[in-house]
């Protein structure tokens, strides 16, 4: 006997839901026919807005762009002015970008370790992971002023030099939160409950992956290796030494094993950066920002963010103020054709729990 | 720096061979511009994908040129194997905004197409997805239209807080306290 | 203490008591201030010992959070959100945003005023405010509970047709529904 | 994996090894006050400090911060270089990025550790830092230094000939910014329009520097020729007032206005392309008359600006070229003669008539230009040098400094020998000093107070001493010493003098006793100052105009006590300078215009 199908607004208003966003579902039974996402709930037209902005007044907007992780869309953006304007970066202003970036993946990697077992009600591991996130906002506040929020990388550099002895904090951070992930491993890994949620579930093949622009832990999570950091490099990350999670499988089970061996690659190379930190000038400074132009042209610049290949289409006209630019988050592909095809065929109750492990943030899809 | 740039000459050169009336431009490391007609568009980023393994979509993007009534599309692709980002842009006429619909070659343009057709207003024949994405009960122009003025837009829709009529424009102070007169063809250079 | 006119009763006096001891908010991230509730929530700030914890659904929840910039769509679902809330209810609105528009004070997308369309208790400071700051809102709106004087879900219910005016005037093409809350 | 997994069960089990440790969770009591030492909080303004350049409203993106005048009880200076208003942020727009910290010209705008505010009344959020939250002073935490500052402190350096090969000759010292150099200079100017103020001309400068940094230097060229038709001139040799309220000179070196005006004029060289980039618009001729006495800075800034509001301008000159002072009492290493010719025959080809060789009084009575005309302007300037007041200044090697730089101006040559002494310390005695120095000479400047005194420019000083010029201050000459014919100099004796400083007022030289010292000189340069020469206004006139302290009288529109005279220049203003002259005659030509156009 056929089942009767029903329609199911999830969101936006949705406690499981990552964030302000919508998905309409045909259900039978409790199984997915059919998922469509609503998105346009956090639209606030930065790229309108940038139109109005000077470009040193854009490099303060884009944070704002995706807030689990602000720091990949400021780098994106300076990495594509300095494409144009050819712009040098000193080298210690590339570790510190870096630097900052690997913190940024660190605390955005604990977010994710909250969400991915908060949706299986594992809630012990969020109080432990978001609780231990602040000793990395702790060090963002140190170094550039601000929790969230940083306004740190700007087109040439990094705003401000490192506090006095904040090497060692660093460090001391670093192996505190080492020791706290094995707990962390422990409570979501090791649980049978994870694993059994986790496993086959959420599938994305080898082949689709590429076809459909997956990228970042996703696309690692079907095998294929590709990383943004590995391939293009860019600030400091040529001169690091570290290793792609890849694992086979495509499902919740293989990104979560990812996302699992990516963050203790992050805290080596917090350490690396620290540890090879060279001396020197640390911003390539602007002419005054209300006269600043950039010659005409146009650029891709990307980075690699927690999610996926996060990238920037900037466009100058010659003015002081940008012609166009345009953001390429990874949730942009991952959270509306993606997930309405990867959703066919999974349960209700995995709706929310696929949807963290893709890194869908809807402020980055709008913007 | 222009001896580190044999790749891109490479893939420049290779589409240049492969299509006639197109424009290709080795711009810096990993960067590859080719200009093309609105009808090339389609059967270079096939070849691109089929012939020289541009397998990954990274980007697609309007960008409105108000001055020369233009829109002008970007499609911006990756190769896995020589890791080169190649952008195929195109120009297309403002009054009447049309391009070829090609999800069907990545299934992502579908998003990107549907962002671009409530933005800009760009149509895309025989394109299917929902006609509403970002906006809801939007009935100005579209909004990413450098012609649309958000401020103005703001102004009549909006509230804003009051009690900061008071301020004042530093320069209009100055001038007014000595007495000088600042000519109108000068003003375009004063303080915003 | 019995001659002055705003004392409140024995009754009123412990009605406000429990309720600003347990405000249950509404897990909606309608911004980006949702970024620092989990931070609130967790084990740092532990924002639970005040007795602010979430509630999945609008009918069991007192405490609306705007957390920062709402846009247009989002607003018709705030609004329909908070009419299904029962009173007592209150709304905190979080950051520059709330308050005068914030930096999307010239978006065509966002609101810039909140209190114009529905009624906001506490305002927190801040771009995005850090969870101190959060903490002191809910202290903040605890004490104007105690004293009787979080009344915004009277003044909406008074001015109705004002706030419906406004709301009208951002949201087109929308059959606003009547709740008999 | 089985049903039943005993280590999955198990393992999470591991939460509890948490069990009986001290939590991290903060005590509600100590909670927000322990931010880093960069925190982003709220603004704090010093308001002393804070020159209200508006800067920090400018950058800001969201509209947030207003310029506003505060209430009298702050005590908020009105002075020149100071806005008298400061800003006031709207909690309801800032996003605390603080560019408008690192954009602070002064640095007195930073942000603090002060960052919790909750308020159930949305106006509340409206703050003027420094006025609402003077506690701030001692939380400041993001602050702008000059080493984080988004501000270019330093000047684009201004390449200069060599001072051994500038004793040389008479070329140009100052070679001047090329196009690279003048745009990075002009994008160094944050367009607060401090300067205007100061300026007694009122020239709009941001607004040319905008236009260079934009690179449209002929636009820039078309606003400096809005109130200056000398601006090749001042370019080169202007006083520069500007400069010293630079809101970048507060912390740094002033934008090089001076150096940005000279390049914007160097974009036309000829007086034809001049008239091409200015292209101005001449009214239609209106059939009054203005005589103007003359051709100095003021005369020529009145006769400009009248010529081309259609009135019929003719100038009258004593000499053979047009500038006055400029022409003849500044070195033509600092400005070129053709530089001067050029401006002045624009001028001409406007349609200003000039008479050369006309002196008033002697060729010309001053009673026919009068009755001819239906205004007089007079610019004479102070070309009579003033006297030392020294025995032995009558004797032959002894000569004032504005008649010996007239004599090498006009090509005659003067033979100054070998040991040359210059007396006094502004810039006329300075270019006295750097020309005797250009022939061979060795120079020694005798001032009677400090260096720091001297009222030259700090960059002639450094120039002259470049050029070996020996500096002798507090040092007053007592008398001129002849030799045995009696007829020239052979030395000269001065006094040294220790500084006194006296209640309310600057230090004055006291000389001390017994520290007469004597040096032997072929030359000696007296350069301290000059007076208007009044001879030509006959006993008629010269009871209508009143002349006070050496100075004629005007009102504040350059009108003299007769209503149709007006007056400009160094006859009439105590700041001696090309610029207050210029201004004088931009004014008088309003009020001219106003007084004719009235009847």
């Amino acid at each position: 006997m056929r089942e009767k199908s029903t329609t199911l607004y999830l969101g936006p208003q949705h406690p499981g839901i990552t964030g302000n966003m919508m998905v309409k579902l045909q259900l039978e039974g409790d199984t997915i026919v059919k998922a469509t996402t609503h998105v346009g709930y956090l639209h606030r037209a930065f790229e309108k807005l940038i139109e109005r902005r000077n470009w040193m007044q854009t490099t303060t907007i884009l944070c704002r762009f995706c807030v689990p992780e602000p720091d990949p869309p400021e780098a994106a953006f300076a990495l594509a002015v300095e494409q144009i304007e050819g712009r040098e970066v000193p080298e210690r202003g590339k570790y510190l970008r870096s630097l900052v970036l690997e913190l940024a993946r660190l605390q955005s990697f604990m977010l994710w370790y909250a969400g991915q077992s908060g949706s299986t009600g594992l809630y012990t591991v969020g109080q432990w992971s978001v609780g231990d996130r602040n000793y990395v906002l702790d060090l963002f506040e140190e170094l550039t002023g601000g929790r969230i929020y940083h306004m740190y990388i700007w087109p040439g550099g990094v705003r401000r030099d490192i506090p006095e002895g904040f090497e060692d904090k660093v460090l001391r951070t670093m192996d505190y939160i080492e020791k706290r992930i094995d707990d962390y491993d422990r409570m979501m890994f090791d649980s049978a409950i994870f694993q059994k949620r986790a496993q086959g579930v959420g599938i994305i093949t080898k082949e689709k992956a590429m076809e459909w622009g997956v990228v970042g832990a996703p696309l690692r999570g079907c095998g294929i290796g590709h990383d943004v950091r590995k391939d293009n490099p860019y600030d400091a990350y040529d001169k690091l030494d570290f290793e792609m999670g890849i694992f086979e499988g495509g499902d919740v089970w293989a990104r979560a094993r990812v996302r699992q061996f990516e963050i203790r690659q992050t805290i080596s190379m917090i350490r690396q950066l620290i540890q090879n930190l060279p001396s020197g000038d640390y911003l390539n400074k602007m002419p005054n920002p209300m006269k600043w132009t950039i010659p005409a042209g146009s650029a891709y610049g990307k980075v690699e963010s927690v999610r996926g290949e996060f990238g920037f289409h900037v466009v100058s006209d010659g003015s002081d103020k940008p012609r166009r630019v345009h953001a390429r988050g990874p949730a942009y592909v991952h959270g509306v054709s993606l997930l309405e095809d990867v959703l066919i065929g999974q349960n209700l109750a995995d709706v929310s729990f696929i949807m963290n492990s893709l890194g869908v943030c809807p402020p980055e899809i709008e913007r | 720096m222009e001896t580190s740039l044999i790749k891109e000459e490479l893939l420049a050169q290779q589409l240049q061979n492969a299509f006639e009336n197109i424009v290709t431009e080795a711009v810096r490391k990993d960067t590859v511009f080719a200009y093309a007609s609105k009808e090339q568009v389609s059967s270079i980023l096939l070849y691109a994908k089929e012939k020289l393994g541009y397998k990954s979509l990274a980007h697609m993007s309007c960008i409105d040129w108000l001055e020369s009534d233009e829109f002008e599309l970007v499609y911006i692709i990756w190769s896995p194997e020589t890791k080169l980002n190649l952008f195929v842009k195109t120009r297309i006429d403002r009054q009447n905004p049309e391009m070829e619909n090609m999800d069907m070659i990545w299934r992502q343009l579908n998003t990107y197409q549907r962002e671009i057709r409530e933005m800009f207003g760009v149509e895309f024949p025989g394109f299917v997805g929902e006609k509403e994405f970002i906006l809801e009960d939007w009935e100005d122009a579209p909004p990413m239209r450098r012609d649309f003025d958000t401020l103005e837009y703001v102004n009549d829709t909006f509230f804003e807080r009051e009690g900061r009529e008071d301020k004042q424009d530093v320069r209009e102070r100055i001038a007014k306290r000595s007495g000088e007169e600042i000519p109108d063809f000068a003003k375009k250079y004063s303080r915003e | 203490m019995y001659n002055d006119k705003n004392a409140q009763t024995i009754v009123e006096y412990i009605q406000n008591f429990t309720r600003k001891n347990s405000l249950f908010m509404l897990a909606y991230g309608t911004g980006c201030g949702a970024i620092e509730l989990p931070a609130t929530l967790t084990s740092r700030y532990d924002a639970e010992r005040l007795g602010v914890r979430g509630a999945a659904t609008p009918r069991q929840a007192d405490l609306l959070l705007i957390t920062g910039y709402l846009s247009t769509k989002t607003l018709k679902r705030v609004i329909r959100v908070y009419e299904q809330m029962q009173d007592p209810k209150y709304v905190i609105g979080f950051g520059s945003c709330t308050i005068n528009g914030g930096m999307y004070w010239d978006s065509y997308n966002t609101i810039k005023l909140l209190d114009k369309y529905i009624p906001v208790d506490v305002y927190i400071n801040g771009c995005m405010p850090r969870p101190e700051s959060v903490i002191a809102g809910f202290k903040e709106l605890q004490s104007l509970i105690a004293a009787g004087k979080a009344d915004g879900a009277a003044k909406y219910k008074e001015n109705l047709e004002w706030y419906r005016e406004n709301q009208k005037k951002v949201l087109k093409n929308w059959p606003l529904v009547e709740y008999n809350w | 994996m089985s049903f039943f997994d005993l280590k999955g069960i198990v393992r999470p089990l591991i939460g509890l090894s948490q069990f009986g440790k001290n939590p991290h969770t903060k005590r509600l009591d100590v909670l927000g006050k322990d931010t880093a030492d960069r925190y982003r909080g709220f603004h704090y303004n010093d308001l002393e400090a804070c020159i209200g350049c508006g800067n920090c409203s400018t950058i800001c993106m969201n509209g947030a911060i207003d310029m506003v005048e505060l209430a009298a009880e702050f005590n908020i200076s009105q002075a020149k270089g100071n806005s008298g208003l400061r800003p006031r942020v709207d909690y309801g727009r800032c996003c605390w990025c603080a560019l408008c910290v690192d954009v602070c010209p002064t640095g007195s705008l930073n942000l603090t550790k002060e960052y919790n505010y909750v308020s159930p009344d949305p106006n509340t959020f409206l703050w003027t830092p420094g006025v609402d939250n003077p506690y701030g002073k001692d939380q400041l935490s993001f602050v702008s230094t000059k080493e984080t500052s988004l501000m270019t402190f330093d000047r684009v350096p201004m390449r200069e000939l060599d001072g051994t090969e500038r004793v040389k000759s008479f070329a140009e010292v100052v070679l001047g910014y090329n196009e690279e150099e003048a745009r990075a200079e002009a994008s160094r100017c944050i367009s607060c329009g401090l300067c205007t103020e100061v300026c007694p001309d009122h020239m709009h400068i941001p607004e040319y520097i905008n236009a260079i940094a934009r690179g449209n230097d002929q636009d820039a060229l078309r606003i400096i020729y809005d109130n200056n038709p000398l601006p090749e001139m001042c370019g080169k040799v202007c006083t520069r007032r500007c400069e010293d309220v630079c809101a970048i000179a507060v912390r740094g070196e002033a934008v090089a206005i001076r150096w940005l005006k000279r390049y914007a004029t160097e974009q036309a060289q000829t007086a034809d392309l001049i008239q091409e980039i200015v292209n101005p618009e001449i009214k239609e001729a209106n059939g009054y008359k203005v005589g103007i006495i003359g051709a100095g800075p003021s005369g020529l800034t009145a006769a400009y600006y009248l010529a081309l509001r259609g009135f019929d301008v003719t100038v009258f000159e004593a000499k053979q070229f047009a500038g006055g002072m400029t022409m003849y009492g500044i070195p033509k290493y600092r400005l070129p003669m053709d530089s001067l010719n050029k401006q002045v025959s624009y001028l001409q080809k406007i349609g200003v008539k000039i008479k050369f060789n006309t002196r008033v009084g002697k060729e010309i009575s001053f009673d026919e230009i009068y009755k001819n005309h239906d205004a007089v302007f007079i610019g004479i300037g102070f070309e009579k040098p003033w006297k030392l007041g020294i025995p032995g200044e009558d004797l032959e090697n002894a000569i004032p400094a504005v008649e010996y730089l007239r004599m090498i101006n006009d090509g005659e040559s003067y033979d100054v020998g070998k040991k040359v002494v210059v007396i006094g310390g502004g810039n006329v005695a300075i270019d006295g000093a750097r020309v005797a120095a250009r022939h061979d000479a060795d120079v020694t400047i005798l001032y009677r107070r400090r260096v720091e005194d001297m009222p030259a420019d700090w960059e002639e000083i450094e120039g002259a001493e470049d050029e070996h010029v020996h500096i002798h201050p507090q040092a007053i000459p007592i008398r001129i010493i002849a030799d045995k014919s009696g007829k020239k100099v052979k030395a000269i004796e001065y006094l040294e003098a220790e500084m006194i400083a006296e209640e309310g007022g600057r230090p004055r030289p006291v000389p001390i006793e017994g520290s007469e010292t004597i040096m032997e000189v072929d030359t000696v340069i007296g350069a301290i100052g000059q007076e208007a020469d009044y001879s030509f206004l006959t006993e008629e006139y010269a009871d209508k105009i009143e002349v006070n302290r050496g100075r004629i009288v005007t009102n504040a529109q350059q009108q003299t006590s007769d209503a149709k005279v007006f007056a400009g220049g160094d006859a009439v203003n105590k700041t001696a300078d090309a610029i207050s002259a210029i201004a004088d005659g931009f004014r008088a030509v309003k009020s001219i215009e106003a007084f004719l156009m009235k009847k």
